[in-house]
């Protein structure tokens, strides 16, 4: 049983339809990235996993549980965190309460003081930075916050919209370093969006392509970065 | 101006303030959380002000003892509203919200005016129209308890803010609801709390008028009013600048009648340049973020 | 097209028939119920056309009002009769306007909505207190004009009712209307885009006053009387916002269904309800607000066309 | 857009129709009496007292009934807005057919009303309640068929002068303080005007916003200046909070004075029995100026005591003076019709004319005023309370008791 399992999600805005019929599944333990030119839904179908948007048809399951009808804190609450695209830490916030809003549901709260020393782990500069507003931090060390806010969930999977975007060539690096170590040392699942393709089907063990909102290409992330179909895709059809 | 005179009106406005922070606290924080301007708020204080009237009337029962019991009330008012009606504009633009709020004022206004009819009403207790002499100042009992009142609440309103995890939750909403949404917080319900503290704030401020003023089916109009500038002055959202608003305007109010001739005629109207005026030079407000 | 054609002639033939003739068959009643409902027309057309320009405000009372005492002061002090002083008060109350649109320029949403609200309370209380230019608190008589009769009054007040609505057409027909929809949505992006913004926003106020002075400028004539309550009262600028969004917002025929019905409705209301009426009111926004959060031309249009983009944002409360 | 342009023209044509349609069947068994009371609204306390004085009335006539028919009395509510009270006066000419107009409050009402009765010919008759301002005796006043029982500004005034000059130590300076509307601010006018021909200091005339939740700087300013009388006129809102502010900044001028918004069940039990010990105002009408029954009428105008037994027993509190002002008013008007035999209008108010009675108002009869052709009820009064109750104390002839004078602190009490 896949750990997440799309199955012909339509989404629409209004009358306008965004995605077609999608299904998709993402394995436990498995890093799996969503690639797809602007506008082509990806982030449309991370919110729909966490609720923020509502599929018109179609199923979602988690660990085998359909959860596309669940109000987004028991989303939350199963195991999902979800990292916004560009970042969206509070900006008003310490990083600390930053943090410890993560960590706002039952099952983050229950380990709350183990979680904060993984992430302050992870990440040391979030540690130096506990009491300063979140909005006066660079942007890579806002990313680096909002994946550990998330990760203070303790989630089974985690959801990343976009993390590299405007960031330098080094703290990529550190952040992809990062994400290795949490699908390596914690077995953790993680499906991200991106668009820098080579980047992220390279940390991938599974690519999935969208275009216009519909599913056109998928499987292991090598095979993917080799297809082409994926040069029709991100270069116009012949 | 005498000493005494400029203490006078230091006192006068002081009580003033308490009172304007009593209502419009609720009102930004209503705002802050939700983005809607709650033109139903001053008929919070209204009906406060009648719950602690009839309390009072019907039972005997003694404004500070009633104050626990309309904060209960006032809150599971709030609650309701907020499930029932405010719930289902928020995602529409800001007119319909006006309207919808507006609407819940007219019904209630019209409601107390048809049970409890146009009377004036006021609570008449040892501490209603009497007051402590500190050399030439006359400090108002009932006002005092205004200002003790109106510092007690927006000081517990602080601890929750910065104290609790639900407080973190408020501010969290407040700042990008959808990013607090991913965080698995229950945002309907921080919405509830919002509106229900919003709720029991003016209902506080309602039994402080009807104690130390009185109370009439149309007087919600008369708070709500002052209170949107207040916000507004301070920044919408911002707790922090309501009180200092508040404050602000209290005694300003207090020196232009005090020391002006006509002064009480314009007051008001140097409020509204005030406001005006800040807002000029800072659109948000003086604690305004957005 | 020619269809459609057919059906907007008709529309409007049958309009400007129960426009003109209907009155003749009214009694005093019944035409002064036209007159207050053209005068609704005229402040909802008018508040209607700020809100294309994406300007979010609750002083329409004030220019409104700022009309009403231009027209009775110049009446008063320099004898000036009616129309002149009516246009007197639209001017008056357009250069008000321009001021305050200047003003608030960087004011937002509901911010620009309690500015503008508290400007009103400025306004009024500022009349209330300069007697012996204003009268004050006393107020200004004036005689009736046409004697009191109600048939012409209809037709002047008719005509002032007429102006925003074809103003409203004019804008949807012109490239303004294209401008104002910019600075609706992406008021940073309109101005990205070159658009003088500023201009466009303090012409959207002086336009709209000017028709809500001239509605003002003709109010105190036709009841014979003003005093600041009732020039300056925030019940219309609530009104002036409740019609348009009843009838649609940002549409042509919205603001005139809403100032029709809604008039009409209350003063069913009224005679009907009693000391109720307005409780019933109340209830009756409360539900509208609700059930048609598009207003009625919004729901004519569901009736009439199988499918219209409407746009739904579902999970997320987006509040900004 | 374009079906909904003719959606518009067929809303109009139809809605214009409905009203055209159901054009009066005016009943010819009632006699129908219009009554626009602002019964929502700022004025909707004042406006249940008045509407309390009719209803009485009217069940009263309709025992015997009117020309043997029955009285029917419409309200509608104006919302305290002139252009409502328009509409519902001229909805009241032309589809109810009324034969007059009772009752009434407020003077900007009714200026508007009045200006709207302008164009008939002859006018509707008016036996009216809510119109005390000069302005509207001087436009309105010469009319015939307009019968005005609320006494005018200068009645008060003049015996809130005349009071004072009688009182002794006679008070030397008087602080005005008065709300910021037409009420407030023509009375006080005319107050300041009649105080200063008379000889008394007025050290100012201040104004502050009707209804306002703080009077605190003004009463302030008031100590300061520390006057002999400190005289208000303001609404009921107004007069309750001077009293506890008053008390709370322990200002204490040797005279309290204020107008007929102080004797009102309404205040007495918002202010509490003792605080409004010694304060003084002007009334049109007090219970204890008790008048005997009416020789020609004792059916509908008792003797006072009995008037207000009967009025506390139907509706649970004290008559308000806008309860009697209504009440004889209406019962007037029927005694008109009754008197003239017709719903003719002039000799119903030629009839009205002659109206010469005892009520439990007092002595009603229609006489000339400064301006007006017909008004009734000149004489006012100076009430004080004393503890807890009123006392009349001037002028000499109606009072019930001696003025206690000067006002005792206070702290000294």
């Amino acid at each position: 049983m896949p750990l997440l399992e799309l199955e012909a999600l339509d989404v629409c805005y209004g009358d306008l339809q965004v995605i077609w019929a999608l299904s998709l599944a993402v394995e436990r333990g498995t890093i799996a990235c969503l690639l797809g030119p602007n506008g082509s839904g990806k982030s449309t179908i991370m919110n729909s996993i966490t609720g923020l948007v509502r599929p018109r048809a179609g199923a979602i399951r988690f660990q085998g549980e359909r959860i596309d009808r669940l109000p987004t804190y028991e989303i939350i609450e199963r195991g999902i965190a979800h990292v916004l695209e560009r970042r969206r830490v509070f900006p008003f916030m310490s990083v600390l309460d930053n943090l410890l809003l993560g960590s706002f549901p039952p099952r983050g709260k229950a380990k709350r003081s183990d979680q904060l020393a993984r992430v302050f782990a992870l990440f040391p500069v979030l540690a130096q930075r506990q009491a300063q507003l979140a909005g006066t931090l660079s942007g890579g060390e806002q990313q680096m916050l909002a994946i550990g806010r998330g990760l203070m969930a303790r989630p089974t999977l985690l959801l990343v919209d976009e993390p590299f975007l405007g960031l330098a060539p080094v703290v990529i690096r550190e952040l992809l370093d990062i994400f290795a170590r949490l699908n390596r040392e914690e077995g953790m699942t993680i499906l991200l969006v991106e668009q820098n393709v080579e980047m992220a089907l390279g940390m991938s063990h599974r690519g999935f392509v969208l275009e216009s909102g519909r599913l056109v290409i998928q499987g292991p992330a090598r095979e993917v970065l080799e297809s082409v179909e994926l040069r029709q895709v991100f270069l116009g059809r012949p | 101006m005498s000493l005494a005179l400029l203490a006078q009106a230091t006192a006068n406005g002081l009580s003033l303030a308490g009172l304007y922070a009593l209502v419009s606290v609720g009102l930004t924080l209503v705002f802050g959380v939700m983005r809607i301007l709650n033109f139903a708020h001053g008929e919070f204080v209204m009906l406060g002000a009648y719950a602690s009237f009839w309390l009072f009337t019907l039972w005997g029962l003694d404004p500070l003892a009633s104050l626990a019991v309309v904060l209960v009330l006032m809150t599971g008012l709030g609650a309701l509203i907020q499930t029932t009606l405010v719930k289902r504009v928020l995602a529409a633009p800001h007119l319909n919200q006006i309207l919808l709020t507006f609407g819940i004022a007219v019904t209630f206004q019209n409601l107390a005016l048809l049970l409890w009819t146009g009377d004036l009403r006021a609570i008449k207790v040892w501490y209603s129209a009497s007051s402590l002499t500190l050399g030439p100042v006359s400090l108002s009992l009932g006002r005092t308890f205004g200002i003790g009142l109106a510092m007690i609440l927006t000081g517990l309103l602080y601890l929750l803010l910065f104290r609790t995890e639900y407080g973190r939750a408020l501010r969290a909403v407040a700042q990008d609801p959808e990013a607090a949404l991913v965080m698995g917080i229950p945002i309907q319900r921080v919405y509830i709390l919002a509106m229900a503290i919003g709720a029991a704030y003016a209902g506080a401020a309602g039994v402080v008028a009807s104690v130390s003023m009185f109370t009439y089916p149309l007087i919600g109009f008369l708070f709500g009013l002052k209170a949107f500038c207040v916000v507004i002055l301070g920044g919408l959202g911002s707790v922090f600048g309501a009180t200092v608003a508040s404050l602000i305007l209290g005694l300003v109010e207090s020196f232009v009648g005090t020391f002006f001739a006509q002064g009480s005629s314009w007051a008001e109207a140097i409020s509204f340049v005030i406001l005006l005026l800040v807002l000029l030079l800072r659109p948000k407000g003086l604690f305004g973020v957005e | 097209m020619r269809r459609r054609v057919t059906v907007a002639t008709t529309g409007v033939a049958v309009l400007g028939l129960a426009c003109l003739g209907v009155p003749f068959l009214l009694g005093n009643y019944g035409l002064h119920l036209l007159v207050l409902v053209s005068m609704y027309v005229a402040l909802s057309a008018s508040w209607n056309i700020l809100t294309l320009a994406g300007q979010l405000t609750l002083g329409h009372a004030g220019f409104f009002g700022v009309g009403a005492y231009t027209s009775a002061l110049l009446a008063l002090r320099l004898g000036v009769p009616f129309p002149l002083g009516m246009a007197g008060g639209a001017v008056g109350a357009a250069i008000l306007a321009a001021g305050v649109g200047f003003i608030c320029l960087r004011l937002r949403g509901v911010y620009l909505a309690i500015a503008t609200l508290s400007l009103v309370e400025a306004l009024k209380i500022v009349v209330l207190n300069v007697p012996d230019f204003t009268e004050g608190p006393i107020g200004i008589t004036l005689s009736p004009v046409f004697r009191g009769a109600r048939l012409p009054a209809y037709f002047v007040m008719l005509g002032v009712a007429i102006l925003p609505v074809l103003a409203t057409v004019w804008i949807k027909r012109s490239k303004l209307h294209v401008i104002f929809g910019s600075i609706r949505e992406d008021e940073g992006a309109a101005q990205m885009l070159g658009i003088n913004t500023t201009a466009y926003k303090v012409f959207a106020f002086a336009l709209s006053a000017f028709f809500a002075g001239l509605a003002g400028g003709f109010y105190p004539h036709y009841i014979t009387y003003t005093v600041p309550d009732t020039a300056f009262n925030i019940g219309l600028s609530i009104e002036a916002q409740i019609m348009p969004i009843l009838g649609g917002l940002y549409t042509v025929a919205g603001p005139v269904v809403g100032a029709v019905v809604l008039t009409l409705v209350g003063e069913y209301l009224r005679t009907t309800f009693g000391a109720a009426n307005l409780l019933i009111y109340g209830i009756a926004m409360v539900l509208v607000i609700l059930w048609f959060p598009d207003g009625l031309v919004g729901l004519g249009r569901r009736w009439w066309q199988a499918r219209v983009p409407v746009p739904v944002r579902e999970g997320v409360a987006d509040v900004r | 857009m374009r079906k909904m342009t003719m959606a518009v023209g067929l809303g109009l044509l139809f809605g214009s129709l409905g009203m055209v349609l159901p054009v009066a069947w005016a009943a010819e068994e009632e006699i129908r009496i219009g009554a626009v009371w602002g019964l929502t609204g700022p004025q909707a306390g004042v406006s249940q007292e008045g509407r309390r004085g009719m209803e009485m009335a009217q069940d009263l006539l309709n025992k015997k009934g009117v020309l043997g028919r029955k009285i029917r009395v419409i309200f509608e509510d104006d919302k305290a807005d002139p252009a409502v009270a328009v509409s519902a006066a001229e909805k009241l000419i032309t589809q109810d057919k009324v034969v007059a107009f009772v009752g009434g409050v407020g003077s900007t009402i009714c200026n508007a009303m009045l200006g709207a009765f302008e164009k008939y010919t002859p006018k509707p008759l008016g036996t009216l309640t809510g119109c005390g301002a000069t302005t509207i005796e001087q436009r309105f006043g010469k009319e015939r068929g307009y019968f005005f029982v609320h006494p005018w500004e200068y009645y008060y005034q003049t015996t809130m002068r005349d009071f004072l000059l009688s009182v002794t130590p006679r008070p030397q300076t008087v602080f005005i303080a008065h709300e910021d509307r037409l009420y407030g601010t023509s009375h006080s006018k005319m107050a300041e005007e009649y105080f200063k021909e008379a000889g008394f200091k007025v050290v100012a005339r201040e104004s502050f916003k009707s209804g306002a939740p703080d009077l605190t700087p003004l009463l302030t300013r008031a100590k300061a200046m520390n006057p002999d009388v400190f005289y208000w006129i303001a609404y009921g809102a107004d007069a309750v909070l001077v009293t506890k502010q008053g008390k709370e900044l322990n200002f204490n001028p040797r005279m309290y004075a204020s107008t007929v918004q102080l004797g009102t069940q309404e205040y007495r039990d918002a202010v509490g029995k003792g605080n409004a010990e010694t304060f003084v105002g002007i009334t049109v009408w007090e219970p204890i100026a008790a008048f005997p029954a009416s020789k020609e009428w004792p059916e509908v105008f008792p003797s006072t005591r009995d008037w207000v037994r009967d009025y506390t027993t139907r509706f649970k509190r004290e008559p308000h003076y806008y309860s009697i002002m209504s009440y004889v008013a209406l019962v007037a008007t029927a005694k008109g019709i009754e008197a003239a035999g017709s719903l003719e209008r002039d000799r119903v108010l030629g009839a009205m004319e002659k109206i010469n009675t005892m009520t439990p108002m007092g002595p009603l009869k229609f006489s000339p005023s400064k301006f007006a052709v017909n008004h009734a009820f000149k004489q006012m009064m100076i009430f004080q309370w004393q503890k807890g109750e009123k006392v009349l104390v001037f002028p000499r002839d109606v009072a019930s008791g001696m003025l206690m004078h000067p006002f005792p602190a206070w702290t000294q009490r």
